[in-house]
């Protein structure tokens, strides 16, 4: 690879080069307000050309590879293995009518559909797609990432309260009781995270990962596995996805929603989804980096390969997994992912310490500290389960067999005195 | 501090964030208030931006947007029969002249403070200066904060929960005997 | 679970209509129920959406005429239901089944039981909140079964199989071997499903120890089948009061242990597997001959009554039927698995979450055409 | 195998313990005098018949009085009982509710109300079931048909809609639109 290719404009390792082209040539002639103005449009051209065309083969991707967990085939009928679903999907959603319940709240019921996507793009802004590729760079991206996604939950609100509708409501009051509870997980997931890499620029993560050799999923393990589900329960995602719990509340908030407005939810449900992947990718799997792949494969590609793998697991636990009540979802996040990232927080913070002021050697402390968290979280989890009783009943005891005896009250009596033997 | 594009930001974000809290004032609907109030909040989370203050801004979003405005929108669904309208009430007019005070109280300081002493350029890296003067220079103060937060939070759980016997008078009045004679016709 | 439920905070109480149009409630159903937060205080049902007054209906039809609404009694057990009212029609008439017909009566009976039990374990691990995917494992078999019963009598799931003194048709030949191959894959089809659900750490946290029915409650409240099982008392009319050929077959009942849920889940899936043990036996010992007896196209018992019952999927199907001489039925009465097993729903639900009520609701397996008739 | 109750046996245990409760026997049930119903019914279960499992309960319309059919199970003796009761006003018919003995006989009763009209004293939640609160009439019982106004489908309002039942007293003539 010879030196000029790899810093023109062209270059596709680095998609940055175009706008700092266009940039720089609008700064050439025209002030400077208009010049970073176009440079921003340019980003969020960019995202926009990112996540329409991604969001139709997510659809695709999402049905196609539930229905082969459910032993059928999927879409198979609108365009060639059924690529063109989303598409007639959409047309569908844009063609039906949109309903307003007579009592729901006029004003309010409009807003939301068109409130959820803000965040579901602003988020976009601070992902890091290459060295130069992110739109911006803030020194404060971790928690940019965690105040914008928060607001997901407002828009979810007043669609449910502005409903007028029970399922609604219930789904809405579900859905803040449980994001507050699991952002404070995600919260200290990503303290962890901040505290051990010293930065909270998304961006100085990655190249903290890329200057250590290693991604954080190894040196963290309990802390991934917190914002991963931290990001289920965000994402209303089987088995946290107790805000629309089908079987119980219908659609929860967005049962009133008919037609392209329920389509925007649903949009953005995936949208959100593949931009969390996005940054579990990114905070604990590398990111655009991988061992130096990253010069010779686009960045942006890897971390997109990154973000399917993510995406995958997501899509695998929706298909496998049934649905927690609130209460036990509730227990899960206070008594478990809480208490377990603080204890992560303050071993990160020891960690960090060993490593920068008393500096021990990298190439012998990080795995060794590796092996301690995977073996602390293992413990943790562990305890977990023993305190809570869950897994103490794997694999329950099926049901007795009669074996000739029959009747009623006295039979059953005799049948559960009866040797464990006759099972 | 200057160039079209801020002026253009601050004068759209001081529009909104103004409008937003007259919004509050006018509004008789409580979540249409609370609605107001959040994008007040985003309005001044803008303004922090402006200023360079990105942590503060985040914050504010964070804090305020995500936690304090769900919590009250949580409260406000809590409480029986308060959750459409803004009721009249006798603090009406001591409300009214103790706003009047703060903002009187506001545009004096404003007016007074010598702003030319502030310092032009930026604070690089807020968010570490911020985190460094917490632990060291005021960490008795942060401390005494969390102390009292947690206090706050302890004192809230036990007011909200109800003794045990309460409950379970409550729950053997549904029983099913208890129940079943009340049902009623559909 | 040593996780308990939490101290709670009162609320008003809210009432929510689940139903008539509702994911869960399989049908045409509402309850009515009165929530303290997201706890049931009090539930009513209101049903009669899908009544269509059939034991009056029946009352202007001849005998044979009257099979075909009992297929639509109980929707997903049309074998049974019509097993269940032609054995009344013949307990009036004093008619004999020819012995193929009787064994033609078990083999369809039990794959109709195959068939319902993957339909309600399907519907309770998605009403437990999975996203349909164990439904879909449970519907490969179903579907088997329905083009075994299309193959037979043309006719997937209102079959109108049974006749009065037999059954309508002698299966194709094709059947035979297509049967075999079902009950060849069933015990690994039947293994996979069990490591799917049976163990999995969220169907136990949301089953085990929710709807709880004591063994006494279950009695007291005419539970039958599936319920009555699950809390524990081992009673199967194929082993009580045998009908057909079932005194000559050799299998078991499973019985729950706690009477909860999960208890329900593993006795309906135990039962499939014991009913796969039935048709093995009956592919292997079926006899020849005719398989309907000669009965006049204008059946007229003599005055008098018989109440014929079977165990259907769902419990106790019996039906009561008075004749006073004529072509017609002079009553005709179905006691409904499906209503009866309702009458312990308020004792299971009252005091836990809504989640949970949903899942008891499913776990219940009602069939709303059975509830309404 | 289910054994069918000698009749004759349990006629004369239940008149041993409560007399005058049964007036007759027929050739498939023990016919129970309405007045003694649960007193009987609560001896059966009670006693070592152990008919503690209420299958199946019904009625049957005679056209000059109604019929109350109850198969009552025992499980754990494996025998079965087929009891009877006759309700002999056929305009407003009543007999006593079994749901102090059997909660399965709730629903059961209620079903039978719903479609028969026959009341059951003591039901504690006696209200229609399957038909709308004002649904004229009672459809299983043999003069249904025969009742005044002719059936339409449906009603010209839901019950309720106007503050009060549209069609209050079943058996009296509906005022139903001929359009």
């Amino acid at each position: 690879m010879s030196a000029w290719l790899l810093a023109a404009w062209y270059d596709l390792r680095d998609l940055s080069g175009i706008s700092r082209e266009i940039t720089e040539w609008v700064a050439s002639w025209g002030p400077e307000w208009l010049a970073s103005a176009v440079s921003g449009a340019i980003g969020a051209i960019g995202i926009l050309a990112v996540i329409g065309p991604t969001l139709m083969i997510l659809i695709w991707t999402e049905r196609k590879v539930i229905a082969r967990l459910q032993v059928r085939y999927g879409p198979n009928r609108v365009g060639p293995r059924g690529l063109l679903q989303p598409v007639a999907d959409a047309v569908k959603l844009i063609l039906k009518e949109e309903l307003v319940p007579r009592a729901a709240d006029k004003w309010l019921f409009f807003l939301p559909p068109v409130l959820v996507f803000i965040p579901a793009l602003l988020v976009w802004g601070v992902l890091p797609f290459g060295p130069h590729m992110q739109v911006a760079d803030l020194n404060v991206g971790v928690l940019f990432l965690l105040a914008v996604s928060g607001t997901n939950v407002l828009a979810v609100f007043i669609a449910g309260w502005a409903s007028n509708n029970k399922y609604a409501l219930f789904g809405a009051m579900r859905v803040i009781a449980m994001t507050i509870s699991y952002e404070i997980a995600m919260v200290l997931a990503l303290l962890t995270v901040v505290f051990l890499t010293g930065t909270m620029s998304i961006n100085g993560i990655v190249l903290w990962q890329q200057q250590e050799d290693l991604i954080l999923i190894v040196l963290l393990p309990m802390t991934a596995l917190t914002f991963l589900l931290g990001a289920t329960a965000e994402l209303n995602r089987t088995p946290m996805d107790i805000a629309e719990a089908e079987s119980e509340i219908v659609a929860g908030y967005h049962t009133e929603y008919s037609g392209m407005r329920f389509g925007l939810f649903y949009a953005v449900e995936l949208a959100n989804t593949l931009v969390m992947s996005a940054f579990m990718a990114t905070f604990f799997l590398g990111g655009w980096w991988l061992w130096g792949l990253d010069a010779w494969v686009p960045s942006w590609i890897i971390l997109l390969v990154k973000t399917s793998l993510v995406y995958f697991v997501f899509i695998w636990l929706r298909g496998t997994l049934p649905r927690l009540r609130i209460d036990q979802l509730m227990t899960f996040c206070w008594k478990l992912l809480v208490p377990a990232g603080l204890l992560f927080v303050a071993i990160a913070a020891v960690e960090r310490t060993l490593l920068l002021e008393y500096a021990w050697d990298r190439t012998i402390a990080l795995p060794v500290m590796a092996v301690i968290n995977a073996a602390v979280t293992v413990a943790v989890i562990g305890a977990y389960a023993r305190v809570t009783g869950a897994g103490a009943h794997r694999a329950p005891a099926g049901p007795r067999m009669a074996r000739g005896r029959l009747g009623g009250l006295r039979a059953a009596r005799q049948l559960a005195q009866a040797p464990s033997g006759s099972d | 501090m200057d160039g079209v594009g801020h002026h253009l930001a601050f004068w759209s974000l001081a529009v909104i964030t103004v409008g937003a809290a007259l919004g509050i004032l006018v509004s008789r609907n409580l979540i249409h208030a609370m609605v107001m109030l959040i994008l007040s909040f985003i309005g001044v989370a803008g303004l922090y931006l402006l200023l360079s203050a990105e942590f503060i801004a985040v914050v504010q979003i964070l804090v305020y947007v995500g936690a304090i405005s769900v919590l009250m929108l949580f409260a406000i669904l809590l409480t029986p029969r308060a959750a459409r309208d803004n009721a009249e009430t006798a603090m009406r007019y001591p409300g009214l002249i103790l706003m009047g005070l703060v903002i009187a109280a506001t545009v004096f300081v404003a007016l007074e403070t010598d702003w030319g002493a502030v310092r032009e350029e930026p604070v690089a890296e807020s968010a570490r200066i911020i985190g460094q003067s917490l632990i060291n220079e005021f960490v008795l103060p942060f401390e005494i904060a969390a102390v009292l937060l947690t206090a706050a939070l302890v004192g809230a759980v036990a007011l909200a929960r109800r003794d045990d016997e309460d409950i379970d008078a409550h729950e053997q009045s549904l029983t099913l005997e208890g129940r079943e004679d009340s049902g009623g016709s559909s | 679970m040593a996780i308990e439920t939490p101290k709670r905070v009162h609320s008003e109480p809210v009432v929510v209509n689940i139903g008539p149009q509702h994911p869960s409630t399989h049908g045409v159903f509402r309850l009515k129920a009165t929530l303290d937060g997201e706890i049931v205080q009090d539930v009513d049902m209101l049903i009669g959406y899908l009544h269509r007054s059939m034991e009056k209906l029946a009352e202007e039809r001849t005998f044979t005429q009257n099979i075909p609404f009992t297929d639509r009694i109980d929707y997903l057990a049309a074998m049974s239901n019509n097993l269940s009212y032609c054995l009344a029609v013949e307990k009036l008439a004093g008619i004999e089944v020819p012995l193929r017909g009787q064994w033609l009566r078990v083999l369809f009976a039990e794959l109709q039981r195959i068939a319902s039990h993957a339909m309600a374990n399907g519907t309770f691990v998605n009403d437990c909140g999975a996203w349909q995917t164990p439904l879909m494992y449970m519907f490969r078999e179903r579907e088997k079964i329905l083009d075994l019963f299309e193959m037979t009598c043309g006719a997937r799931l209102t079959t109108n199989y049974m006749r009065i003194g037999g059954v309508a048709f002698d299966p194709p030949l094709e059947l035979w071997p297509a049967l075999c191959s079902l009950l060849d894959e069933m015990p690994d089809r039947l293994e996979e499903y069990a490591a799917l659900t049976v163990d999995n750490e969220i169907v136990l946290a949301r089953s085990k120890g929710v709807g709880v029915v004591s063994a006494e409650a279950a009695l007291n409240a005419s539970l039958s089948g599936p319920l009555l099982r699950g809390s524990g008392v081992p009673w199967d009319l194929r082993k009580a009061d045998p009908y057909c050929v079932y005194d000559q077959l050799d299998f078991d009942i499973p019985v729950g242990r706690d009477g909860d849920c999960y208890d329900r889940f593993r006795v309906r899936l135990e039962e499939v597997r014991q009913s796969v043990r039935i048709l093995n036996q009956v592919v292997e010992r079926i006899p020849g001959g005719p398989w309907q007896a000669e009965v006049p196209l204008h059946l007229r018992p003599a005055a008098g009554e018989a109440y014929a019952r079977i165990e259907s999927p769902r419990g106790e199907l019996g039906f009561y039927v008075v004749s006073d001489g004529g072509p017609t039925p002079w009553r005709f009465h179905c006691r409904a698995p499906s209503l009866i097993n309702l009458s312990a729903l308020k004792e299971m639900t009252v005091g836990r979450s809504l989640a949970d009520a949903i899942v008891t609701l499913g776990s219940i397996d009602i069939v709303v055409g059975e509830i309404d008739r | 195998m289910t054994v069918l109750l000698d009749l004759q046996v349990v006629a004369d245990q239940l008149r041993g313990a409560v007399p005058e409760s049964v007036p007759r026997v027929d050739t498939w049930a023990v016919i129970v005098d309405a007045g003694h119903l649960v007193e009987a019914v609560r001896f059966l279960a009670g006693s070592a018949l152990d008919l503690s499992f209420l299958a199946s309960l019904t009625a049957v319309d005679r056209e000059s009085h109604f019929e109350l059919v109850y198969h009552l199970q025992s499980l754990d003796r494996n025998h079965l009982l087929t009891l009877k009761t006759i309700a002999e006003d056929h305009e407003t018919p009543c007999v006593p509710s079994l749901t102090g003995e059997y909660r399965g006989a709730h629903l059961q009763e209620r079903e039978v109300f719903d479609l028969m009209g026959i009341r059951f004293e003591g039901h504690p939640d006696l209200r229609r079931m399957f038909l709308w609160d004002g649904f004229p009439g009672y459809p299983l019982r043999k003069d249904f048909l025969g009742m005044p106004g002719t059936l339409s489908a449906g009603l010209p309002g839901f019950p309720h809609e106007s503050g009060e039942n549209r069609w209050p007293v079943p058996g009296s003539t509906p005022v139903i639109p001929q359009s």
